[in-house]
């Protein structure tokens, strides 16, 4: 799961290792990257969430 | 693997990949609907559309906060198709935050037939309205007015203590909407568990 | 040869356009007021920050198709990744997204201060025109377009504000902190004036909240931005921006008036007293959905002409202009025009483009039904 | 192998038989016919690009009555009223109409053959889900001609404008918009089936071309946010006919609602019309750069994140209709952050470019021509995410010039791209190359005319949607509407280069272009009706 976390992170950024990426499709198992995708979704949105509330002071 | 089996086992794929995309089809579309109450209860919470709440709410025991004053200004709108008219007795008052205060609105229909009309209450700015309690509001449901007949209705409303400091001024404003039969109807059914006072 | 040269006359002729962008007249205007000046800087460094980042990554881009030309020998390279350069123009970008927020949150914060205002305004938006109510002063009216429709139809050479002028602006004070609440009583539409940098949407049932202190005096004019229907491009916004002792005189003026308006009221008037008076409120108010001659936009906007409603029920009539009608573009005059304004377009209404009914409305029959209202 | 294969169940011989037009020898049905009936991926996919092609000079000549209106101030040609009708049918058919299926017309095309499957996964709903869309859009036609007329409330149709005050028809507007929704979800659910179950044996995701992969992406929001376009509608409808108030303040409801509902599918929409535009132009890029793309995984995670990313925008289409300031820094951050992404692409564009080997065939000229202009609409779009600059931006014509960047020189010039690049594909012989190179100076230039002055008309404070205007605005006016005729006369070209090509020309081989590697430039030009009946052994290419 942390691997697809990883994963996931990078894909945000956009970045990411050919070699790390063939690892991760090669795991054919979308179901973690779908979950790591919406918990990295959550917390990304938390995080954004939680630097305006903290600049609007 | 022949490929006559690679042939069904995709068919099973297809079958399988198009109920779960329906699946999500419906989830999204039911998703749609329900973010109109979503949409609702997270403006309870922030205050974000300035809407204040559409029950009684008790009053806060609190000390009244004599630091502070607050400036509460009150505007009455009509609106087009009804001839009603709204009057406030005081346009604007000072107070201080945790006090209960209380400010009455005259409606009269000026229109020669029985109508009905709901005042719609609108807050500015919008986060104060987290921190208006209303006791008593005429807002919480509609009125029913025969020609020419005249309904004084008090509202009793506090500001909370807890009030953001850098609020100095907080414009309360109703506007009257005639309601027609139809929405009459779906108001009726969102305002019968109130069971309030006006 | 000649592909290139094309490509560097587009890009000498978007270098050559950059230097009129910050020209009077082709770009946002510094304004007049604090928040405007800093809402100017920010936009004039995120458009350096883009220009700089177009000039390098246009400059690479086109660098390759010069330099590495199929039709000069060029040999493809085979490297398809590389880590550390993703890992940078991912990280550079971050940092300048973060090096420009800072600013704008500081900007936005300023703009979003509740502080305790020296005037209060409410604007509320109608079709087509804005409502101005002096929040405690008992003064309030409404700016309509004055732009005559035979500018438009292009009959008549068009002024010098076109379409930016009203019968009656908005007069404010300069070095006062004016809170505007804004509102409308049917569409959304939106308060613009760019000079001031406020804009704000006035949506119906709700209220929202900005405001304005103004550096210099001057007349400052913008239009409605959010489409309101019909006639959503004439409905202009103009800010006349005066010394405070102007601006209190203004208002002794403008009750004064009132008072006399009101006072009118009381007495007879003529059949062509009232026409004269009301073809010129129909002018203003009535004639951009009803049409000058009367003849209405059906299905939208009835045809005031030959119509037989209108004629066999002056009471009806009567209402329908003080009170609107729901749901349709129809606005209540109640609080918009004065008794003898609504008399004489009554009046105008039912004796003009060939309609007979002979009548007149006195502005004292008016008067009493909308004091019977206040009392 | 091939030996063992068993007779393809072909979807083509069930629909003969039920067109009932089934003869001895399998002869397909002839004429209207076979076009009706069909379930051939390519044959829906030319029916899908003409019927774009169809609506976007319908949509075209509502823009030209539009910027003849505006060609100098006063009101000269048409009223107010049908100008307003003019605006919100040309949004509405370039959006609905246009763009969206000419991208699915692309993927009908060009996924089955990219992957090397022998036709959609669902090939009947495919020839319904296209069918629908003329019934759609000959109803949202002709609301104009019923009383008080068509829709005039703009393609972004807000409440109340479009409940309470809206025209008779409106109700007929919603019914179409409900059907080409439909159409473009069953659209999407057939791409996803395709893309997901029938890649080449040893295709695996990772080694799709990204044109397949940016519309899995696209179909994924479309499946997430039509049934959302479509809620709201229906929420539409019943305000305007059974009396609910989800958006009438007068019953309680709240008109900015509808506004966040709108845009909560409509940001999405709008990276539903670029994504397939990203994927299109990294496949002609390394083509004419002789070179492999550049970062082809973060091209794939960058358009995942863009995705996911455009759920979390909306409200930047709304900084100015009264939000809370948390709400505005939340929204504007979040948009702000796009940029990464999408900055990440044009990065690798030109990396791919780099050190290359590059020629200027009419696909790559478009393709170029993207890079430059979608970039400079991604700078505009920058600006307008700086939420105080927003202020004075939003609703000018600086939005109008934003978007249209976006979507003209971005999503149409990626089509057009694409249409270059697989014309040879599609009929056997290369576009005819002196036209073409006259079609896209002609288009480059006409666009550039018509869009770049609009930034500064916005920017001077020219409100969009408005019939006329003041005079300090007509000097631009008058360069956008010249820019707007010659651009769209010059569209006319590139149906000449359409026939041209169709008719005859210089034969293309199977790999018309010499850079070209992906699986479509295996089977012979023009692709014949059937192919990859045997799936291809596909060879991941070593990474």
């Amino acid at each position: 799961m942390w691997q697809a976390i990883k994963s996931v992170l990078a894909a945000f950024l956009g970045v990411q290792k050919d070699e790390r990426r063939r690892e991760d499709f090669r795991s054919e198992r979308p179901g973690t990257f779908i979950a790591a995708g919406l918990i990295v979704g959550v917390i990304f949105v938390l995080l954004v969430a939680f630097v305006a509330v903290m600049a609007a002071r | 693997m022949s490929s006559r089996d690679e042939q069904s086992a995709g068919r099973e794929g297809v079958r399988r990949t198009v109920t779960r995309t329906l699946v999500v089809l419906a989830g999204m579309f039911v998703f749609a609907f329900a973010l109109v109450p979503l949409y609702d209860v997270f403006c309870d919470l922030t205050g974000l559309n300035g809407k204040t709440s559409a029950k009684a709410q008790p009053l806060v025991e609190q000390e009244v906060d004599a630091s502070r004053t607050v400036t509460v200004q009150f505007i009455t709108r009509g609106s087009q198709g009804l001839p009603w008219h709204l009057e406030v007795d005081t346009r604007q008052i000072r107070l201080h935050p945790g006090q209960r205060e209380e400010v009455f609105f005259t409606f009269r229909n000026n229109g020669d037939a029985t109508t009905r009309a709901r005042a719609v209450p609108s807050v500015s700015p919008s986060a104060a309205s987290l921190h208006l309690r209303k006791l008593t509001c005429f807002c919480f449901q509609e009125q029913q007015l025969a020609a020419g007949e005249r309904l004084e209705a008090p509202l009793v409303f506090q500001l909370t203590r807890d009030l953001p400091p850098d609020i100095k001024t907080v414009t309360l404003v109703y506007t009257l909407y005639p309601v027609s039969s139809t929405t009459a109807e779906v108001a009726r059914r969102g305002s019968i568990t109130e069971g309030d006072s006006a | 040869m000649r592909r290139l040269l094309m490509w560097m006359a587009v890009g000498v002729t978007l270098a050559a356009l950059t230097p009129m962008v910050l020209a009077n007249g082709w770009n946002m205007p510094e304004g007049v007021t604090a928040v405007s000046r800093d809402i100017y800087s920010l936009h004039m460094i995120i458009f350096w920050i883009c220009v700089v980042i177009g000039v390098i990554v246009f400059g690479a881009m086109f660098y390759s198709l010069f330099r590495y030309r199929h039709s000069r020998g060029a040999k493809a390279a085979t490297f398809h990744e590389h880590t550390s350069v993703e890992v940078i123009w991912t990280a550079i970008p971050l940092l300048i997204l973060v090096a420009m927020a800072v600013p704008a949150t500081a900007t936005l914060k300023t703009m979003y201060d509740p502080s305790e205002a020296d005037l209060d305004v409410m604007v509320t938006g109608q079709q087509w025109r804005w409502r101005y109510d002096y929040l405690g002063e008992d003064v309030a009216f409404t700016s309509n377009l004055s732009t005559s429709r035979e500018q438009i139809s292009g009959t008549s050479e068009k002024g010098e504000n076109y379409l930016l002028e009203v019968d009656e602006p908005l007069v404010l004070p300069v070095g006062q902190k004016v809170r505007l609440l804004l509102t409308s009583d049917d569409v959304i539409h939106s308060w613009w004036v760019p000079e001031l940098a406020v804009k704000q949407d006035a949506v119906p049932g709700f209220v929202n909240e900005n405001w304005v202190r103004i550096d210099e005096p001057g007349i400052y004019r913008g239009q409605c931005a959010e489409l309101c229907g019909r006639n959503h491009g004439f409905m202009p916004v103009v800010v006349e921006a005066v010394e405070p002792e102007r601006f209190d005189e203004w208002m002794a003026q403008r009750k004064e008036a009132a008072q006399q308006e009101a006072m009118s009221a009381d007495r007879e008037w003529g059949l062509d007293e009232l026409m004269a008076r009301g073809e010129q409120t129909y002018g203003a108010v009535c004639a951009a959905c009803h049409q000058p001659d009367g003849s209405g936009s059906p299905p939208a906007f009835p045809a005031l002409a030959g119509n037989q409603t209108l004629l066999d029920e002056p009471d009806r009539h009567i209402s329908t202009v003080i009170d609107g009608v729901a749901g349709s573009a129809m606005p209540a005059f109640r609080n918009t025009l004065s008794p003898v304004e609504i008399a004489a377009v009554i009046t105008y209404e039912r004796n003009a483009w060939g309609n007979e009914a002979g009548d007149t409305v006195q502005p004292s029959e008016i008067a009493e039904r909308l004091a019977a209202q206040d009392e | 192998m091939a030996s063992q294969l068993p007779p393809k169940p072909t979807l083509q011989h069930s629909t003969t038989t039920a067109g009932g037009m089934a003869e001895a020898g399998h002869s397909r049905p002839r004429g209207m016919m076979r076009w009706l009936l069909t379930t051939n991926h390519k044959e829906i996919g030319t029916l899908y690009l003409l019927f774009s092609l169809t609506m976007f000079f319908i949509g075209g000549i509502f823009a030209l009555v539009v910027r003849a209106e505006l060609f100098q101030p006063g009101l000269q040609l048409v009223q107010p009223e049908f100008f307003n009708q003019m605006t919100t049918m040309h949004g509405l058919i370039m959006v609905f109409g246009a763009i969206m299926p000419a991208f699915v017309g692309l993927a009908n095309w060009m996924v089955p053959l990219q992957i090397g499957a022998p036709d959609m996964a669902l090939p009947r709903l495919n020839n319904f889900s296209f069918w629908l869309l003329p019934v759609a859009f000959l109803l949202l036609l002709s609301t104009l001609l019923m009383p008080g007329g068509g829709p005039n409330f703009g393609w972004t149709f807000y409440a109340p404008l479009s409940t309470t005050y809206a025209p008779p028809s409106t109700s007929f507007f919603i019914l179409s918009l409900h059907l080409a929704g439909i159409s473009s979800i069953l659209g999407a659910i057939n791409i996803i089936a395709t893309i997901l179950n029938l890649r080449a044996p040893g295709m695996r995701l990772m080694d799709m071309p990204l044109f397949v992969w940016t519309w899995l992406i696209t179909a994924f929001l479309l499946i997430a946010v039509m049934p959302v376009l479509a809620g709201v509608i229906t929420m539409m409808l019943m305000d305007i006919n059974f009396g609910t108030s989800f958006f009438n303040a007068a019953g309680g409801g709240d008109p900015v609602l509808f506004q966040h509902l709108f845009w909560f599918f409509g940001h999405p929409e709008v990276y539903i019309m670029i994504l397939p535009a990203f994927g299109i132009v990294s496949a002609i890029i390394p083509t004419f750069s002789r070179k492999r793309l550049f970062g082809y995984a973060s091209m794939v995670y960058a358009t995942a994140a863009i995705a996911i990313l455009s759920f979390m925008v909306w409200a930047h289409h709304m900084f100015i209709v009264g939000l809370p300031l948390v709400a505005e820094l939340f929204f504007m951050y979040t948009t702000m952050l796009i940029a990464v992404p999408t900055g990440v692409k044009v990065f690798n564009w030109v990396a791919t470019m780099f050190r290359g080997s590059i020629s200027f065939e009419p696909p790559m000229l478009f393709a170029l021509a993207f890079v430059v202009q979608f970039t400079v609409g991604g700078f505009s779009g920058l600006m307008l995410a700086i939420a105080p600059a927003d202020f004075q931006y939003h609703d000018t014509y600086f939005v109008v010039a934003h978007f249209h960047y976006v979507l003209v020189p971005g999503a149409l010039f990626a089509i057009l791209a694409g249409a270059y690049y697989w014309l040879p594909k599609w009929t056997g012989h290369y576009p005819p190359l002196r036209l073409s190179q006259w079609h896209f100076w002609l288009s480059v230039i006409g666009v550039n005319l018509t869009f770049f002055p609009m930034h500064f008309s916005g920017l001077a404070g020219m409100p969009r949607r408005i019939p006329d205007y003041a005079l300090q605005f007509a000097d631009f006016n008058l360069a956008s509407s010249l820019g707007g005729f010659l651009f769209g006369a010059s569209q006319l070209l590139f149906v000449l280069v359409i026939i041209k090509c169709v008719r005859g020309g210089e034969k293309a081989p199977a790999k018309a272009w010499e850079g070209a590697e992906d699986l479509e430039w295996s089977v012979p030009s023009p692709a014949p009706l059937h192919t990859f009946e045997t799936p291809p052994t596909f060879h991941p290419r070593e990474h």
